[in-house]
């Protein structure tokens, strides 16, 4: 595939706390090489090849499946030899991915189910029987009244949120 | 004839004994100030293996031999070993350099270097010069190279400074040579001009915890590699694997262990490693043709003369493999203590591993720890990683901040051989031209 | 001794993976730790999800639990590594970087909140090793599992990254490999120990999920390879990955590894002469139970 | 001279050196020692532990003068290690150094046969015997000593050649410093700033051609050139052309700084056709004159020329750099201006580099790696830009690079200048073709002709501080002769017999040195400058020709020793 060099994101080194180190990178491939998910889909993912990506044509990765597919394990981060921040790096991405309106499908979802219950997994009356059933307490299908009002205001008040239900 | 000046030389490695050898031939009387016991530094802990191959190929201390012979022999060089400065004051022309001598306890005039001392010696130690040879005794020779070829006392390890009891050196020694009562010397050195060449300390790899070095026995740093295939090393000159002295199958190299990288704060690339690897490369593969060698790098450094012609040959004559790609982790298999290496090809872009039986890694290089202190002393700049500053690195490479006080070797920065050897003759000459320059000031004062 | 801590249910073992609640909970009445729960937690709203929509408010919400935490005098407990990860994170965020700080103090202004920060987060087992101690573990012991060999898995969150999660070395861990001795089972060398299971990080389809279904079997094989009788997890994502991953690998190949998966508290549990089904074992989808006839 | 007199019996003394354990482990001592006695010749054979030891010297010399030998065979390690420590032993105790001998029974022996101790012992004892056979033929030599002329030439003004002048000069040596050029600088002159300070050229030149043209030690030759060099080590009589006129004058050595060229793109990258297409030479031009339009974007590509089938073979060691510092200037005057350096290898070696190579990419600078199998293409495009099509190794993409100006970073060469130099001198290039060192670990600045001396880029590409540090080493080697006034070459030089030379010049054109005249129909050797190579000898069809110290029957002799009895 061809690409035209888009010039380095300004916002998103304005934005990080670390993504300036990003220049240093000269893809030595020690994060790819750790990475746990290149290691079992290397066609859909590559780190040092989404980093380099993200230098060098931001706009054009922002919409990349490939830039949610990180797992924040953390091993690259850990060894990389010039102390990118790389899992910071790719949420910071990500987050200029949703402002440039781009929001993946499952991701999404989940957003809203916890801003619906507070939880990421539904409990339903049934699993809470369950619960019960094994003597632990049952917590309904939503968190507290409370924290889930204070869920919605803080989304609410915050400019930059940008998933609604 | 009589010495136009007098330069006291800190450190005995290539660079050292190359500027005393220039400065005599320039007719300066020369301190040769070396710390270890002997003069030589890293480079005679290096292999000498090209004996021992039907192949052309220079072993690291050949060329250094002879030059620590001229070294000791020439009228000129007051040798100093088992020595370091502890003052300084002065200014060029008129230097002054306290220095401590300490005790050998060996004669340095009386002995023959016959050994019988240590082939008596009851007792044995671990061999920090080799990790691979393991032992050595409390009266030993520091290198089997050493030079002067003049044994020295372990004082924490040995049984008479233990409890009095023993004296079987002395007692073997034709020559009376041993002497227990030996102690430190104070000596006073006046020096027109002081030359630096204190050289260079290894990077501890063991910090890369994912490389598993001092964890997985078939780990080993280049430089066990070296003393594995001297002859002098346990083996013999043969590579084998720690783990059970097999021939190794699969020998991977891997380069830039701990340099070029912010997170162990060198910063800098060592300017050696991609020369030195391809060299060991080559020697493997002459001493093993069957065996398959690896080298994983990041940039090929082939800056220098015949580099990139040495690299041709040793990738496509001798076929060893290059892989562009930092290695991520190691994992010994716990049963046959194989290594299983994670990696990506950066070039075709895909994550693999690779299973061999050996992985030797090239560690950064370090300037000498001691020349902070020393800096301290002599009231010289060093840099955020302990090398010597230059006022102007282009303009005067050799200077340092203080007038009548030059660098040569790694200490200014790293450089390998050859360099160093060059710098120091250049250190020479600066030298004799500020000698030159400052004694016609005085005569016009 | 009197410990108490504040539990973090955590979404995984609160909604889906009982038996790890079950366990936990048993294990540290039999040690009588005290868990008291805290009506207003929330989802820990883990970075790789919610800061991913939004660095800042995500971390005004995870930061909301630690006010939350604050309102009593216990540091917080979880059973989930990723929760212990994700909130570690944040503290380290809140308290090093000012601006972050700032804005998201804002945000929590609105709930009549500010970040205080008291409560320190700590997972099961960092419990186990640091504040009660491999030593007064044994002392607890009253049945060994001599001859089980367990394959610790240690989950990302819980070694990863050392900035900030200081409990044990993340190139090569040994804390769960003690705590396992003192069981008397044996910890068995394998390579993916330190792995991931990408449970706690992907949401993105198909992909993902055949992602997470290869490693699950790469860490099964891996134990497999070491000749374990068992994977030991401390966390109930990689505790739900590595049995899915048995089951769905079943149906695509047929073939089942049938290798059970323990949480680090069944197998403690079971050393303090815990009855199984007491600790949910019997809710495991692979069946312990030939493993525990051998240490009957 | 053994025909002079005949009845000379050589009485010969043996010294075979245990070297502590090394060759004592595996080499049968006892047994090469009882060999070397039944030796015709020898008188005595002593062993020691190790004769290199001070007591060991000293055990030499005493052995000599007690038993009144003439000859001696030392079977020890290798000649290149204590050889000349053994050798000033033997002729203080009076015995001429060509009367000695040396049997290798450490390097070839114990250390190539540690494993099997029988043949090494076998070796040793065979070693030993063609060591005894060829010194009982051996002749006793003098070395020669020349007078040194304490004055030297430097070839060159650029930066190493000013350098070498002005440190030499400073020593209160007399200098000729002659320069192709009308002014001084070289190289320099055709630079903007030089890394790794940045500073401009003429900060670092201006200084030191004003010390040069000043220095009343230095005789300044401009716009000048090197007629002829005659004579030796020592004495060399050289002509010199300059300003009209031709100069004779004498000097003892000569320092070589004739520097290189850059190589010249032509045809590649279609360079020389497009506009906007230069080389980092003449963006340095273009940077110095300010005539740097704002460009949005600029494109450099390494290696052109360079590390490959097209141009040079090696590696020009300094374009990276010349790139990376560049690249930073044009920055830092149009910091909205993309910079993009295409590379295979980047070769900011060692710390300053590095380090410099880090400010770059902290500016923003954008490096991409291309592999040799994949190099970068300008191809056509509409916007009257180049659009530099390359295949980004580690991206994994193929990048346009729409640029308003592309640089070629070209390798340094060796020039004709050089060339003829070499011819002239008789000093050898490498296959690189740039001057070759002795001996590229310790002696980089030697060369194969005694009293003849390189730096800076004429002994192949350097940075700036390199070619100084060079220049002032090769100072450093040419003073020490011009100090003591005299040096000593070895005697092994060819000698002709009159009587067999048939005049046919073979030896002339063999030989590499110029260290054959032709006088009155016969060739004759100037020992002086004769290398001892054998080239002559080899050629001489009526065997006239031989070799003072390795004559056929001294050769001979060792072979009949060595397949004696086999």
């Amino acid at each position: 595939m061809e690409t035209e060099i888009a010039s380095i994101s300004k916002e998103l080194l304005q934005r990080s706390i670390n993504a300036e180190k990003l220049r240093y990178c000269y893809g030595c491939g020690t994060c790819t090489a750790s990475c746990p998910v290149a290691k079992v889909v290397p066609e859909n993912f590559n780190p040092r090849g989404l980093l380099q990506k993200i230098f060098f044509d931001l706009n054009k990765t922002l919409t990349e499946d490939e830039l949610w597919l990180c797992a924040w394990c953390y091993t690259c981060y850990e060894r990389c030899p010039q102390e990118l921040k790389t899992t910071e790096i790719f949420l910071l991405t990500r987050n200029l991915a949703v402002e440039k309106g781009y929001f993946p499908k499952q991701p999404t979802a989940l957003i809203k189910l916890i801003l619906r219950s507070g939880r990421t997994l539904e409990v339903t009356p049934a699993r809470d029987r369950k619960r019960a059933a094994l003597g632990l307490r049952e917590i309904g299908e939503t968190v507290s009244e409370k924290a889930l009002r204070e869920i919605k205001i803080i989304t609410e008040k915050s400019s930059t949120w940008r998933v609604r239900e | 004839m009589e010495n136009v000046g007098s330069v006291t030389v800190i450190g005995g490695g290539v660079a050292g004994i190359q500027a005393a050898l220039e400065l005599a031939k320039l007719g300066m009387l020369v301190y040769l100030v070396e710390e270890k016991p002997s003069i030589g530094g890293r480079i005679i802990e290096l292999n000498c293996s090209s004996c021992q191959l039907e192949v052309p190929m220079d072993c690291s201390i050949c060329p250094v031999i002879p030059k620590m012979v001229e070294c000791h022999n020439h009228s000129n060089i007051r040798l100093l070993t088992k020595t370091h400065v502890t003052g300084f004051s002065g200014a060029v022309g008129n230097f002054v350099l306290s220095v401590l001598k300490q005790p050998r306890f060996v004669h340095e005039d009386r002995c023959t270097g016959c050994g019988a001392c240590a082939e008596k010696c009851p007792v044995e130690v671990f061999d920090a010069f080799n990790m691979v040879q393991g032992k050595k005794k409390a009266i030993y020779f520091p290198v089997p190279q050493a030079f002067p070829q003049i044994p020295v006392i372990d004082k924490e390890n040995c049984v008479h400074f233990r409890n009095g009891n023993c004296k079987k050196c002395s007692e073997v020694c034709p020559t009376h040579a041993i002497d227990f009562s030996d102690e430190d010397m104070k000596i006073g050195i006046e020096s027109d001009a002081v030359v630096l060449a204190t050289g260079l300390s290894l990077y501890d790899p063991a910090a890369i915890r994912e490389y598993g070095y001092k964890r997985y026995k078939n780990v080993i740093t280049i430089l066990d590699l070296e003393q594995m295939t001297s002859i002098h090393g346990l083996t013999g000159g043969r590579v084998v694997r720690i783990s059970d002295q097999k021939k190794p199958r699969r020998i991977a190299f891997i380069q830039c262990v701990g340099s070029r990288s912010r997170r162990t704060g060198n910063n800098f690339c060592s300017g050696v490693c991609c020369l030195y690897t391809a060299k060991d490369a080559a020697l493997v593969k002459m001493l093993l043709p069957e065996t398959e060698v690896y080298v994983f790098y990041i940039d090929l450094r082939v800056f220098g003369k015949g580099y990139q012609e040495l690299l041709n040959k040793v990738r496509n004559d001798l076929g060893v493999k290059y892989i562009r790609g930092r290695p991520g982790g190691i994992w010994e298999d716990p049963k046959t203590k194989d290594l299983i290496i994670s990696y990506e090809n950066t070039l075709i872009r895909r994550a693999e591993k690779l299973r061999v039986d050996m992985v030797v890694l090239s560690p950064a290089l370090l300037p000498h720890p001691s020349n902070q202190k020393l800096a301290e002393i002599l009231g010289l700049e060093v840099d955020e990683d302990g090398f010597f500053k230059s006022p102007n690195p282009v303009a005067s490479p050799c200077d340092t901040t203080l007038e009548g006080v030059f660098t040569c070797g790694y200490c200014r920065g790293p450089r390998g051989i050859a360099e160093s050897a060059t710098q120091a003759s250049a250190a020479a000459a600066r030298v004799a031209e500020t000698i030159a320059l400052t004694k016609s000031r005085r005569v016009k004062r | 001794m009197n410990l108490e801590y504040s539990l973090f249910p955590g979404c995984v073992p609160s909604a889906r993976e009982f038996s790890c609640e079950v366990s936990a909970r048993k294990v540290f009445e039999a040690l009588d730790v005290e868990l008291h729960d805290v009506g207003d937690f929330t989802c820990c709203m883990p970075a790789c999800l919610v800061h991913s929509f939004d660095y800042v408010t995500g971390l005004a919400l995870t930061s909301r639990n630690f006010c939350v935490a604050d309102e009593f005098n216990r540091d917080i407990l979880t059973l989930c590594v990723s929760c212990y990860g994700n909130l570690s994170r944040a503290k380290k965020l809140m308290s090093e970087n000012g601006d972050l700080r700032r804005r998201v103090d804002e945000l929590l202004a609105a709930v009549g909140k500010s970040y205080g920060g008291k409560a320190s987060v700590k997972h099961s087992v960092t419990v186990l090793y640091e504040d009660i101690g491999i030593e007064s573990l044994k002392k607890n012991v009253t049945k060994t599992l001599k001859g089980i060999r367990a394959a610790p898995f240690y989950g990302c969150h819980l070694i990863r990254p050392r900035e900030y999660l200081s409990f044990d070395d993340p190139a090569f861990p040994v804390k769960l490999d003690e705590l396992i001795k003192v069981t008397g089972a044996t910890s068995v060398m394998h390579r993916e120990r330190a792995g991931c299971c990408i449970g706690c990080g992907s949401f993105f389809g198909e992909v993902a999920e055949e992602a997470a279904l290869r490693l699950s079997v790469d860490i099964l094989d891996s134990a497999r390879e070491a000749e374990a009788d068992c994977v030991i997890v401390t966390c109930p994502y990689c505790f739900l990955q590595i049995e899915m991953g048995q089951l769905l690998f079943k149906r695509r190949t047929g073939e089942l590894y049938n290798l059970p998966v323990l949480h680090y508290t069944d197998l403690l549990g079971l050393s303090l002469g815990i009855e199984p089904k007491e600790l949910g074992m019997d809710l495991h989808k692979i069946d312990p139970t030939p493993l525990l006839e051998r240490i009957k | 001279m053994r025909e002079d007199n005949p009845n000379q019996v050589p009485r010969i003394g043996v010294f075979v050196c245990e070297c502590g354990a090394n060759i004592g482990n595996v080499v049968n001592i006892p047994e090469v020692v009882e060999n070397a006695k039944k030796l015709p010749g020898v008188s005595f054979v002593e062993r020691d532990v190790s004769l290199c030891s001070s007591a060991g010297v000293k055990h030499v010399k005493d052995a000599i003068s007690k038993n009144g030998v003439d000859r001696v065979v030392f079977a020890a390690c290798s000649i290149k290690n204590y050889g000349s420590l053994l050798e000033a032993a033997c002729e203080a105790a009076g015995v001429n150094k060509y009367l000695i001998s040396f049997a290798n029974i450490r390097e070839q022996c114990a250390w190539a046969h540690y494993g099997s101790p029988k043949g090494a012992t076998r070796k040793a004892i065979n070693l030993v015997g063609m060591a005894v056979a060829r010194v009982q033929k051996s002749e006793p030599l003098k070395d020669l000593e020349l007078e040194v002329e304490p004055s030297t030439l430097i070839i060159g003004g650029g930066i190493s050649g000013m350098t070498a002048a002005l440190c030499l000069a400073n020593q209160g040596f007399r200098v000729f410093l002659v320069e192709k050029e009308p002014e001084l600088g070289g190289m320099l002159n055709k630079l903007y700033k030089l890394y790794l300070t940045n500073q401009s050229v003429s900060e670092v030149l201006s200084p030191i051609i004003e010390g040069v043209t000043s220095h009343r030690n230095i005789k300044l030759f401009t716009s000048a050139s090197l007629k002829e060099v005659e004579g030796h080590f020592g004495d060399f009589e050289i002509t010199v052309s300059a300003n009209g006129g031709i100069e004779k004058f004498r000097v003892g050595t000569i320092i070589l700084a004739t520097g290189a060229k850059v190589f010249e793109p032509s045809g590649m990258y279609g360079y020389g056709d497009k506009e906007g297409i230069v080389t980092q030479l003449e963006l340095e031009q273009i940077l110095k004159q300010e005539k740097l339009k704002r460009p949005g974007k600029v494109a450099m590509i390494q290696c052109v020329g360079a590390r490959g089938e097209e141009g040079v073979p090696y590696c020009s060691r300094i374009c990276c750099m010349v790139a990376v510092k560049n690249a930073t200037l044009i920055k830092r005057l149009y910091p909205d201006c993309e910079v993009y350096i295409i590379y295979r290898d980047l070769q900011t070696y060692g710390k300053e580099n590095e380090e410099y190579h880090a400010k770059a990419r902290e500016l923003g600078i954008r490096f991409i790696e291309y592999t040799p199998e994949n190099r970068p293409e300008i191809i056509p495009n509409g916007n009257g830009k180049l659009r530099v099509r390359v295949y980004h190794a580690l991206l994994g993409e193929t990048l346009n690079v729409d640029s308003d100006l592309v640089v070629l970073s070209t390798p340094l060469i060796q020039h004709k200048g050089g060339e003829e130099i070499s011819k002239m001198l008789k000093v050898p290039l490498g296959s690189d073709g740039f001057f070759r060192e002795a001996y590229m670990e310790m002696q980089s600045v030697a060369l194969g002709v005694n009293g003849i001396y390189v730096c800076g880029a004429a002994q192949g590409p350097k940075s700036i501080d390199e070619s100084i540090t060079q220049a002032y080493a090769a100072a450093a080697q040419a003073a020490s002769p011009m100090l003591l006034k005299r040096v000593k070459i070895p005697a092994i030089t060819a000698e002709v017999d009159e009587e067999r030379c048939i005049g046919c010049q073979l030896c002339m054109d063999v030989c590499p040195f110029h260290a054959v005249i032709f006088e009155e129909g016969k060739s004759m050797i100037i020992e002086a400058v004769c290398r001892g190579c054998g080239n002559c000898a080899a050629g001489c069809p009526s065997r006239a020709i031989s070799m003072k110290g390795f004559k056929d029957e001294q050769i001979l002799a060792e072979v009949q020793a060595a397949f004696k009895g086999e």
